[in-house]
């Protein structure tokens, strides 16, 4: 209860810019009125400015404040260690034996799951050999009941407690200097995500060998100057999905382009996964570039596994002389538009009454 | 749970994201099916080992499966129907119409006679309902007849299998005939659009709002130069309404962006069939809308129609209830709005997709944080309500009420 | 192997019935031996025992081009233009011939109208009831008697002859067979996956071009997504990712297969033309690593 | 600072998904990784730990069935790969190119 609560406490604001704190006004207490305009008065608009390096063509953030600043303000990038929040340094402070005991984290509680897992998978494959031998002899299914209590076992949640073991490898000797841990973690935010905190929100410093790169130059090396890049297309799709709250993240593992969360991992699952698609002009172009059902049935088998909703983006594409024409980026991200269908299974059993 | 942990727990048993239909079942199991009762899913083998026994088991399943496909298709004499294929009409006629499918087949002329499409004349057939007969030799057709007589073309083919798989499962199916556009009507009643007009005054007035108005503070930034350190805003609306910038089709003003008519001679798509769950009390002469409209496409010929295609087929619907809208915000995005179905078609495998449009663009979902809470306990409690609340209608209700001070 | 397998498909051709460039069969006979020879199609019609369910469907029998190919092909099976077929059938029937047919069904009716009598006198002597005229109890029999739809039209006179005379004609076979218009890669790797005894169906529910089976498909669980893509075809990273996670999930692997576009195996002696062929095909299996 | 693909999954296996002894190899066009897994990549193998390939590649980058042959070509007598798939936030996700048609893991 009181973890939630600080949870929530921790990701009070959902981007790195934060409102003026005000006092509710009550209409008929004038000193409420007053403390408002106080308020107003002296507030700014607070923006958290970090900075990224743009190097190879990632963006990674390797201050340490930086790091924790993005991940409390809107989960902006991940670990390149970790799956999500940068959380190596912890991990292998404990794998190593160094430091004190803290929480598990996500990617520990997955590992001992995932242990679990394979223990009762283990059991399953002695039993089926069982059978299998019994079965050469020319009997039949003797081990129901057995089968029926591992389905069980499985079934049940798997309990999470762990002793600490220590696990010290020699490729782990390059991390210590002086036997203190090096954080070789940074955080690595993805094209849009970083273009979207320099052009949208003006929170971010990029720097680009060590010199400081302007958003139209930054936009210039992310993008070639074709009006249906792929650059283009996924940035005015995050930049949508962001604008409306949303907190968007990659949704390389389950093959999509994005997965959208409510406020952001901790607090919700994704609900959503969203793939892109263009839509020119021309009908033919469009037809030359169009899916086949058997390549969307298999993006929608695994989102629908995960039970998410599957949104396909169609992004309309503008001609190349309106895109030219429009000095602004600004302008020029207007001319695309979003055009989003939903795309789900229907199965006719359930559907009939 | 994580994520990859749901898919992972998901997928360790197959059965819960396989669908009963998808797979191929043992036929021993057939006897079951008719005790109304789905059978348990058979236990398949991994792979073949060479035992007697799983040889055995083999051969039951596959002798239960010839007996059962050599199971009559037939119907008794005080029942009989003839019905006449009439290659000209490319219709099934029935002089003397009875039995109790006419309630939702056929269509009855002026002197009394039953005129069935052909998927309706092959459907009936082959479920032994009807005994097919030549129009010119006075001989009954085989179902190998039907088949190379009703169809003209491969997609017709494709069309009566979905016809057939519908019916099967009970739905009441027709050809969707009519090839003009319904006229799409006006997707807010007026009533909630007064309503909604009204509160975005309301919240106007509100004042933290009056008060920011009246400052002159516009909420459009300019982009790249943006500094928010030199605008006063006081809650998270303000700063999402301010960045944002792509525009987005609209459930209520869905006129997409003006295509250029194309040179393609791509035709218009169309349902193929109106369906209707299953009723009593339904009536073919006066059918109420149908529940679905569903479009058939066979995966080895056609791709996933164009968007343009896709909005135009979607805009071309009418069934009951389209215009409903759900209250819940999670609803809303789950669902969407106008919607078609779509039955994918592999060699008689058939996949039923729903295509509806979204509007996410009309939701807004940033986080709002509670009044200030009586207590910590409550606190999580709160937040969810006043999220929920949000959700509503009304985007300019998000407006943060910081609750402290 | 089962005893009456060689047997079976030894006999002679199979007839397959090609309508508007669709592969049927409407012979449960030739069912039975397709299925031995390792080709299961798809059941897709109404099972008119049980028609109100679409887990277990009846004839006809639709087959995959690529079934179609291999049977042609292996020389098993030919094809059947259906329309001309059973229009020449039906415009070489007479008078006579149509009444005789007619009198071939009044007879299967006069048999079990007589086992129905036999039956009902039966049961009525066990409740020593049986008081009423044959007349009286033929009159409700009649009434109960089955009107049978025949699968396919194997009854007619000269069946048997016109499908001979299409077996024997190369260039309706020729042009039949190209009408069908196959994916050549698409039925090299049929060929290949059948030559590994895999059982093959079609794959859009498992978001592939075939799903395979290590057997028949009524005992084991399908093993394999397979997916065609050419030599120097970009197979995507992100369907590697997606196709990857699906199959693994299901305990399938993802199947990618390929043909050597290389000119230079070319030159090598052809002494068996289809191992030969076959040897271009490559395959690759992915699955999901399980971390990362 | 700067992490080229090749070091950049050498790093994740290493640090991330606890694999030791992973170094490089060059192919006669690419460099691909070797090392040993934190586990038995497939539970069903005999031999406890096996030596295993990794074939660093972006996500946006092509792939083809002539690739994949020519590097096992080159690693003769090697009969499964893995990718280490590059997405450009960072995450490496694995997937195994097993050589022919291979049957899927029993459990």
């Amino acid at each position: 209860m009181s973890k939630r609560a600080s949870l929530g406490q921790v990701h009070k604001y959902s981007l790195p810019v934060h409102p003026i704190e005000v006092p509710n006004i009550v209409p008929h207490n004038p000193i409420s009125w007053v403390q408002f305009l106080i308020a107003y008065w002296k507030g700014v608009t607070v923006v958290q400015t970090t900075t990224a390096d743009f190097v190879n063509g990632q963006f990674l953030v390797s201050n340490d404040e930086d790091i924790k600043t993005l991940w409390k303000n809107g989960f902006f990038g991940k670990g390149i260690f970790s799956r999500s929040e940068a959380t190596w340094y912890d991990r292998t402070q404990k794998r190593l034996g160094l430091g004190e005991f803290k929480n598990l984290t996500i990617e520990e509680i997955t590992a001992i799951r995932r242990d679990e897992r394979k223990k009762f998978k283990k059991e399953r494959a002695k039993l089926e050999a069982k059978q299998a031998e019994l079965k050469k002899a020319g009997i039949v299914d003797p081990f129901i009941e057995e089968r029926l209590e591992l389905k069980n076992l499985r079934d049940k949640d798997i309990d999470v407690k762990v002793e600490r073991t220590i696990d010290f490898r020699d490729d782990d000797q390059q991390l210590l200097v002086d036997g203190k841990l090096q954080n070789l973690e940074t955080l690595e935010l993805f094209a849009a995500e970083a273009f979207f905190l320099k052009f949208a929100l003006n929170a971010i410093n990029i720097r680009h060998n060590d010199q400081p790169i302007s958003t139209v130059e930054l936009f210039n090396k992310l993008s070639s100057s074709k009006v249906d890049d792929l650059f283009i297309m996924n940035y005015v799709v995050y930049h949508h999905y962001r604008s409306l709250g949303w907190c968007v993240r990659s949704g390389i593992k389950f093959g999509t382009e994005y997965l959208l969360y409510k406020r952001g991992p901790p607090f919700h699952h994704a609900e959503h996964a969203v793939i892109i698609l263009p839509n020119y002009k021309d009908e033919q172009q469009n037809e030359q570039v169009a899916k086949d059902f058997v390549w969307l049935s298999s993006i929608s088998r695994v989102i629908g596994g995960v039970r998410k909703n599957l949104i396909i983006v169609f992004v309309d594409i503008p001609t190349q002389e309106e895109f030219d024409s429009c000095e602004t980026l600004e302008e020029k991200f207007k001319l695309y538009k979003i055009n989003e269908l939903l795309y789900r299974r229907w199965v006719a059993n359930k559907n009939r009454d | 749970m994580e994520d990859e942990e749901a898919l992972l727990t998901s997928t360790a048993n197959p059965d819960t994201q396989i669908e009963f239909e998808d797979e191929i079942q043992d036929w021993r199991n057939l006897t079951k099916i008719k005790d109304t009762s789905l059978p348990k899913r058979g236990e398949k083998d991994y792979e073949p080992d060479g035992t007697n026994l799983q040889n055995s088991v083999l051969e039951e399943s596959r002798n239960s499966m010839f007996d059962a496909l050599a199971g009559d298709r037939s119907h008794v004499v005080k029942q009989h129907v003839k019905a006449i294929w009439i290659s000209s009409q490319k219709r099934g006629l029935i002089t003397k119409p009875k039995g109790s499918f006419l309630q939702t087949c056929g269509v009855i002329d002026s002197e009394n006679k039953c005129w069935l499409r052909p998927e309706e004349f092959c459907y009936l057939a082959e479920r032994g309902s009807i005994e097919p007969w030549f129009e010119d030799k006075d001989l009954a057709m085989s179902i190998e007849a039907c088949y190379a007589y009703c169809f003209d073309n491969d997609d017709e083919i494709d069309e009566y299998h979905v016809y057939s798989y519908l019916k099967r499962h009970g739905f009441i199916v027709m050809k969707n005939e009519e090839q003009r556009i319904i006229p799409k009507l006006q997707t807010i009643s007026p009533m909630k659009r007064v309503y909604s007009q009204l509160l975005k005054w309301i919240n106007y007035f509100t004042l933290p709002n009056l008060i920011t108005n009246l400052f002159g503070h516009k909420p459009y930034p300019f982009f790249q130069n943006l500094n928010f350190t030199s605008k006063k805003f006081t809650s998270y609306s303000q700063i999402y309404n301010s960045i944002k910038l792509i525009p987005f089709r609209s459930h209520s003003t869905p006129s997409t962006q003006p295509q250029p008519q194309s040179s393609s001679t791509q035709s218009k798509l169309i349902p193929t069939f109106n369906i209707w769950k299953p009723s009593p009390n339904f009536s073919k002469k006066s059918p109420p809308l149908p529940n679905f409209q569903i479009l058939v496409q066979n995966v080895n010929k056609y791709k996933l129609p164009t968007l343009k295609q896709l909005h135009d087929l979607i805009n071309s619907t009418n069934y009951q209830n389209k215009h409903h809208i759900d209250s819940d915000q999670s609803k809303r995005l789950k669902n969407g709005y106008g919607f078609v179905l779509i039955a994918t078609v592999d060699y008689g495998i058939i996949n039923i997709v729903k295509l509806s449009e979204a509007d996410f663009g009309n939701e807004n979902v940033w986080y709002v944080p509670g009044p200030k809470p009586q207590n910590k306990k409550n606190n999580g409690k709160n937040n969810k309500n006043q999220n929920n609340n949000n959700n509503n209608n009304n985007k300019d209700k998000n407006k943060d009420k910081k609750g402290k001070k | 192997m089962n005893k009456e397998e060689g047997a079976m498909v030894t006999d002679e051709k199979l007839p397959i019935s090609i309508i508007n460039n669709k592969a049927f069969i409407f012979d449960l006979n030739v069912i039975k031996k397709l299925r031995f020879l390792g080709i299961g199609g798809v059941l897709s019609g109404t099972l008119p025992t049980a028609p109100q369910q679409n887990v277990f469907l009846g004839l006809p029998l639709q087959l995959m081009i690529e079934e179609v190919v291999w049977l042609v092909e292996n020389e098993y099976a030919y094809l059947v233009p259906e329309r001309d077929f059973l229009n020449d059938l039906i415009q070489g029937l007479n008078n006579d011939d149509v009444l005789q047919i007619q009198n071939e069904k009044q007879k299967l009716m006069d048999l079990e109208q007589n086992e129905k009598l036999i039956q009902l006198n039966d049961k009525l002597d066990k409740l020593g009831k049986n008081n009423t005229s044959d007349e009286t109890k033929l009159k409700n029999i009649n009434q109960s008697l089955s009107i049978k739809i025949f699968d396919n039209s194997n009854n007619l006179k000269n069946s048997e002859f016109l499908k001979k005379t299409i077996l024997q004609n190369k260039l309706i076979q020729k042009n039949l067979l190209n009408s069908l218009n196959y994916n050549n890669l698409n039925y090299k790797i049929f060929n290949h996956l059948k030559l590994k005894n895999y059982f093959l169906a079609p794959g859009l529910r498992f978001g592939g071009k075939f799903i395979g089976y290590p057997g028949d498909p009524l005992r084991y669980h399908a093993h394999l997504i397979i997916n065609t893509i050419n030599w120097n075809q970009d197979i995507g990273l992100m369907n590697i990712v997606n196709g990857g996670r699906l199959a693994t999930g299901v305990k399938k692997v993802w199947l990618i297969g390929s043909e050597r576009d290389d000119d230079e195996d070319e030159q090598e002696d052809e002494q068996d033309e289809q191992e030969e062929k076959d040897e271009k095909v490559r395959c690759f299996s992915v699955e999901w690593a399980g971390f990362g | 600072m700067s992490i080229p693909l090749v070091d950049q999954v050498q790093q994740n296996l290493l640090f991330q998904q606890l694999w030791t002894q992973v170094t490089p190899i060059k192919l006669s066009n690419i460099t691909i990784l070797q090392g040993f897994p934190k586990e038995k990549l497939i539970s069903d193998d005999e031999t406890n730990l096996n030596k295993e390939f990794v074939l660093p590649i972006k996500l946006k980058d092509e792939i083809t069935p002539n690739m994949l042959d020519q590097v096992f070509k080159e690693l003769q007598g090697v009969k499964r790969l893995v990718l280490g798939i590059v997405n450009d936030d960072g995450t490496v996700v694995y997937y195994i190119v097993h050589d022919g048609v291979y049957k899927p893991k029993k459990n």
